[in-house]
């Protein structure tokens, strides 16, 4: 509703409107960055996985998580006044309408359920999986986002995390190590090798998501301010370094820069500066990119010889990222540049509360995630069947193919010219029914 | 000579060519085909048009032989393509009637399994 | 021309730069979400029907048609003091540059023409159908832009349509239902499987024209007011609303959500919201986007059974869509959120306004466009030849294929080494012919 | 560092956030239009040959380069104050901060470099490309951009480019050149038809390109003016006057027009109107991109008749673009939209003024690249083997296919399930082993 | 046992299959091949580059069949695959010494058409 | 009548295509494969997996050709298709019992050299 008094900051609203685009726009470039990674017969589940929880985890957040996370409630919960968006309208937030702050967080909401997806593509079924991300985010990310941002305990005890390393990442990575020990590995896991079947698209993924990630950085400044622009220049600063590490470790160990290890960088320094960006110096962030790079690659290396199926690596790139980032941010804040200290500036314990921050989100998040996978699967088989594994979730889930020629496929219904001879075209001059 | 021209299903492939490889098979040649057989059909739907998928993705193998090999050749082919599942393929043995190896231009026997002796061709 | 005075507003400049960026990008994105859609023969004359419009149209539209929609002129048709982009130079318009207003508009104009491609797609000669859009802009475009929003009549009516469920979509589904009656069935219509050959394209194309529709809707506030925060939201929540209703509907009829399905769904709830999306509460946009998925999706599944082969469903997205949500505006406008009353808010009369107009522009549209087909077809024929259609609209309109590998192509020009034989690489050692 | 004043303008800052991320964009859309023109044995390589600039350039500019361009020195070259990032801080530099105004620079340092390799796809190798576009960046363009817009002594003649007309398209087409002529053509050129692999990828990153080119022009403005206004339209109706100008000249040359003419026109209208577009009237903008339009086309025909293998054509396209919009800037230049007086307005000089600004640069940069490119070459082999480009670069450079499908792709380390024998799925039944 | 190779326009190709299946064809594998025969070449333009394409999109079936089998099934592929063009395609038909179901191990007769008797093989 | 099989390297089949028609083979249908030989493998990486690539792409010549220009043919392939590496590939001929143009229904040496008089089919 449109309130008269005080006006917000027109400035802010415009860089929170970019914002709130683009990090909405992570999501489908999250659904390439994963869709190119999983063979054809799983492209579109994959995507699907990514682009329903724009509808699915959207209206969930407007309608109930945005009340328990940001609602006046305890350390533990929010409140209930913005249920149904109740009491959400254009007064002012902050400098910017209430309303769009509900939606700028909407979009953190569903692309961290989203990412989950990445350790339990290709056999998991696609109704208990919308059904899954529905409740994971008012189970799981809800009370996660209040206890660090929403004025929960862990904010109170000082957790820093600009822009989500704890919350988004750490938190999406829990999730996902536990979804894929409960629904176990692919069938030719560890058999035969599964090989992305677009990498363009996993570039295309990992340039679009570092795009919209300057809205998801620079934008949790909440406004057009000097620290907006410090995150934004962290965010474009920090995943050069991890590229670049990344390149130069490849080339020491085989010779030959990936693109797919280009992209996985990209995407690591990304996670990385997340939970520091407004708070610690341009060469700092270099840094936090630069230290990512090899422990997300090493550990890549390490888990693929494992029985661990975390598909497309979501605890090596979002975990193992995410804790370096939210580790060296109590390493490397800095008053100067808009954190509190760190240890650098002399404040050590900022390290264990970080440490404590991250652990304490990673435990809730995997705990309450295989519980919710287990109670899903009461309900309905969360695992596809080996059969549908084998033919491809595309056509077993949702009845298509990503790409098609139509070769050999028969109209069920040939509607207008009943039989299905040769009719010459004459037989489409036929009076035409026209709609109303 | 013999062409040996087998369909099995994708998911199989690379046991078949383990397996051929095992049998000492070393010179093939792959592509994706499509099939239909008792398969039951996949219907899909775009908007409003629902389709029956009247064929299944395959891939077909092609190996040149001798005579004297095709009876393992098949025999690893059977083995590791078969799922007991309807859609598991076919496998066709055509005749042969010359074989070149375009790189040496040498023939028959002599171009598919080097070092062999020279056996009167069919 | 740099007028002295009054400065425009900075936000307000900031905020449509970025929209009118924004919007633009959805005509490439609509050339994704139609050309995924057609079979690969015709996938980049498809793309082309789109993207020639930003060329075709933008000019059009500068040089002629913002004077006839926003000149000042009658309450039919607008003035000439613009044509050629007289006049129009860097004074304030509302409280941005007149020249962005003028390229903010702009863009409209480009994405409904181009919307019209998707109901002729695989069969219309590509030369034509340039000349078709660029007098389609002038001749049905320009007045209905200049009804409803340039101080035309309807406008003056009381037609509510904030950023164009009438004019853009509603006008474009007229016109596309009018050409695909016209323009007869695709020679395999109704007989052969037309299936999509690039579904991942589709998704990408949906996901990019929601990223732009930021810009169509917010934008269309103008200014970075409460009211684009309203409109974006707005714009946000009503497509998850028309996803999530979509992917039941499909759920519970076949079992399976399609990703096709998804992202017309998409679709479907930002045309729905377009006209609303300044003037309802949120959970009024929740509402529409809801209520708009069942109707397009029964209008897909019926007309597909009909001999009218629009052949991507322009009218049962566009003009259904678009319909829906102009009338449930007249329900749901409220003054507290922007809009006047509608019937919600004890103002019964709205709905009949909004049909009147609706009526008025669709009735329009369908007629002029099927004479201007026709008229076009009197110089140059329209329809493509049964044996170019079976070729394919790539090669024969394009001389192009969009995935090529280059087997048994032979260069028709050798150029440098003349015989065409196998040279040695030696003869690239050549002394090259160097540009000055 | 948050300096306390004064305070950076916020909208200012808001576009300049903006238009940094949309600059960014360009890189990975230059990637996929260069990307879907080779044959798709070389779609990696060559993508990546654009994305890797991201983070070899960024870095290398952050630390190195910004300095050379933008420190105070000498007319000739930049100094040393901002080495590392020194001095580089939250403070403001005209109205936003010095930070933002880096990282924009940074963008336009990146996409030059990349640029470059539309000339040698297809036959480098990747290590002695990051190699050479690191130094290339140091050694070339940093000069350059200070020459023209870091206080040296061409900005101090009076040449005008207001986006980099010079400073990076006719430098980048003239290094291009230079790399083409050392690289030599490639094996099959002249001989083989040597066809784009994926033409929907050309035009989505055409799209992409003129997209993000918003940002690169109109953000020139550094702020939230009228100028940027006036840039961002003319960005908008140059390339649309030269697609149109291009399909008019195809159509009448074979009666078809391509998609590939399409996105080539585009790219060649935003390069032409990027030296002019916050200089001259829209009428100019759309005449400058007229009037490029045959001169690339024309250039093109021409080139791929000799044996000089530019292979994506970056001379006409970047060089011809730039150069004609460079000159023609000097006609157009008009006070009352910004610029100073051109050869209309009555100052025939600055014709010339141009004409030695895009001289010098062009001199320098094919000098210097072709001494750089060798001096590489003496430390590590540029051309690949002819093998391995028969081979294809994505296997040979990085060792990947763009498109797999796992057939035949046989697992080096089979982890898990030891002997690769048809285990049954009861084997991954066995206990995991866990990540702590 | 024959194998019957049938290469066709692809705008027939559904027609070919429902033919085939008319004609009691129940098992048969397809392939997108490209062919160059009597059918004028299409010119290409990619900025400077004027090609020639002298290979046209084909579809290619391959069927087996039993010897009684061959008449009817390459008179189904005639009928509709037929436009009176340039281009329609050819047919070729060749011996086959054996041929197995790969789910069952069965050869010949048995592998193609199950229910008929065992015919002598070639 | 003969059906010639032959797989040769991608880079190879415009030549091979070329020496084709300058031997007056008008008529022929192409596909793109991929085999196994003697060649060295590729090893290619995506993330932590690491595959040996068995396969290579090959282009497959499918030439439907009467008795006497088998020679000519094979001769052409041979030349065109050579590049002396291990790879080059193989050529199969194989008998071929009928023929038939689906254009016009004409059989054997109608159906692939018109104008050609009639022999006695093999
Ligand atoms: N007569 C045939 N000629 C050619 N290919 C065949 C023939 N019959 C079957 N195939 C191929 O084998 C595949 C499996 O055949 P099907 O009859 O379903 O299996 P099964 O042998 O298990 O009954 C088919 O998809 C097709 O590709
Ligand atoms: N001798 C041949 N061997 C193999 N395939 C052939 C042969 N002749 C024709 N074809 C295939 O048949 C297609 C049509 O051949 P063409 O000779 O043009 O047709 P028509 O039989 O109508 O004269 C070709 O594109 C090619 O795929
Ligand atoms: N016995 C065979 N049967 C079918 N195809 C074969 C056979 N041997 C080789 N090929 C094909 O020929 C290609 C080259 O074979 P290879 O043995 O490596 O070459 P070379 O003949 O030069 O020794 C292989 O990739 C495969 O496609």
């Amino acid at each position: 509703m449109i309130a008269q008094s005080p006006e917000p900051s027109a400035p802010d609203t415009v860089w929170m409107l970019v914002s709130t685009a683009l990090v909405l726009l992570m999501t489908p470039a999250l659904a390439f960055f994963y869709g190119g990674l999983v063979r054809a017969k799983n492209a579109l589940n994959t995507m699907m996985m990514s682009v329903a929880s724009l509808g699915i985890v959207g209206l969930v957040w407007a309608l109930v998580g945005y009340s328990l996370a940001f609602g006046r409630g305890t350390g533990v919960i929010g409140g209930l006044e913005f249920l149904g968006l109740e009491n959400v309208g254009l007064e002012v937030k902050g400098s910017i309408p209430h309303l769009l702050f509900m939606a700028y967080q909407a979009t953190f909401a569903i692309i961290t359920a989203a990412l989950i997806s990445g350790a339990i593509v290709e056999r998991m079924r696609f109704g208990p999986y919308l059904a899954f991300i529905a409740l994971w985010t008012v189970v799981v990310y809800t009370p996660a986002a209040h206890w660090v941002w929403g004025g929960g305990w862990l904010g109170s005890l000082g957790v820093l995390d600009y822009a989500g390393g704890t919350v988004v990442h750490v938190n999406a990575a829990s999730a996902a190590l536990a979804a894929a020990l409960v629904l176990r590995p692919r069938r030719d896991y560890g058999r035969q090798a599964l090989l992305p079947h677009n990498v363009p698209y996993v570039l295309l993924g990992a340039a679009l998501l570092w795009f919209g990630w300057f809205g998801f950085n620079a934008g949790s400044a909440l406004g057009a301010t000097r620290t907006a622009a410090l995150a934004f220049v962290n965010t474009f600063l920090a995943p050069a370094a991890t590229m670049v590490v990344w390149m130069l470790i490849e080339l020491a160990r085989t010779g030959r820069a990936t693109a797919v290890g280009v992209a996985t960088g990209i995407v690591v320094g990304l996670v990385a500066v997340t939970p520091a960006a407004g708070f610690v110096s341009p060469l700092g962030a270099i840094a936090i990119g630069g230290i990512a790079a090899p422990l997300s690659y090493f550990t890549i290396l390490w888990r693929s010889r494992t029985a661990l199926d975390d598909s497309l690596d979501v605890v090596a790139a979002h975990g193992v990222g995410g804790a370096t980032g939210a580790l060296l941010t109590g390493v490397f804040a800095r008053p100067e540049w808009g954190g509190s200290a760190g240890l650098i500036a002399g404040n050590a314990r900022q390290v264990g509360v970080q440490l404590i921050g991250l652990l304490v989100v990673a435990a809730y998040s995997g705990l309450a995630t295989a519980l919710l996978i287990k109670l899903v699967n009461v309900v309905a088989r969360v695992r596809s069947s080996q059969r549908d594994e084998a033919v491809g979730l595309d056509v077993t889930q949702h009845g298509e193919e990503a790409y098609t020629r139509g070769e050999g496929a028969v109209l069920v219904m040939p509607s207008i010219s009943a039989p299905a001879t040769r009719s010459t075209d004459e037989s489409m001059r036929a009076p035409l029914e026209v709609p109303a | 000579m013999k062409l040996i021209v087998a369909i099995v299903r994708p998911e199989r492939a690379n046991e078949v060519l383990e397996a051929l490889f095992m049998a000492e098979v070393r010179g093939l040649t792959v592509s994706r085909v499509q099939g239909h057989g008792g398969e039951t059909e996949r219907v899909e739907t775009y908007r409003g048009t629902t389709v029956k998928m009247e064929l299944q993705d395959k891939v077909r193998f092609e190996i040149g032989v001798s005579d004297h090999f095709v009876e393992p050749t098949v025999r690893a082919i059977l083995d590791s393509a078969r799922t007991g599942d309807v859609g598991d393929g076919k496998i066709f043995v055509l005749p042969v009637e010359r074989v070149y190896r375009i790189r040496t231009g040498e023939t028959d026997q002599m171009a598919v399994t080097p070092g062999w002796p020279e056996e009167e061709s069919r």
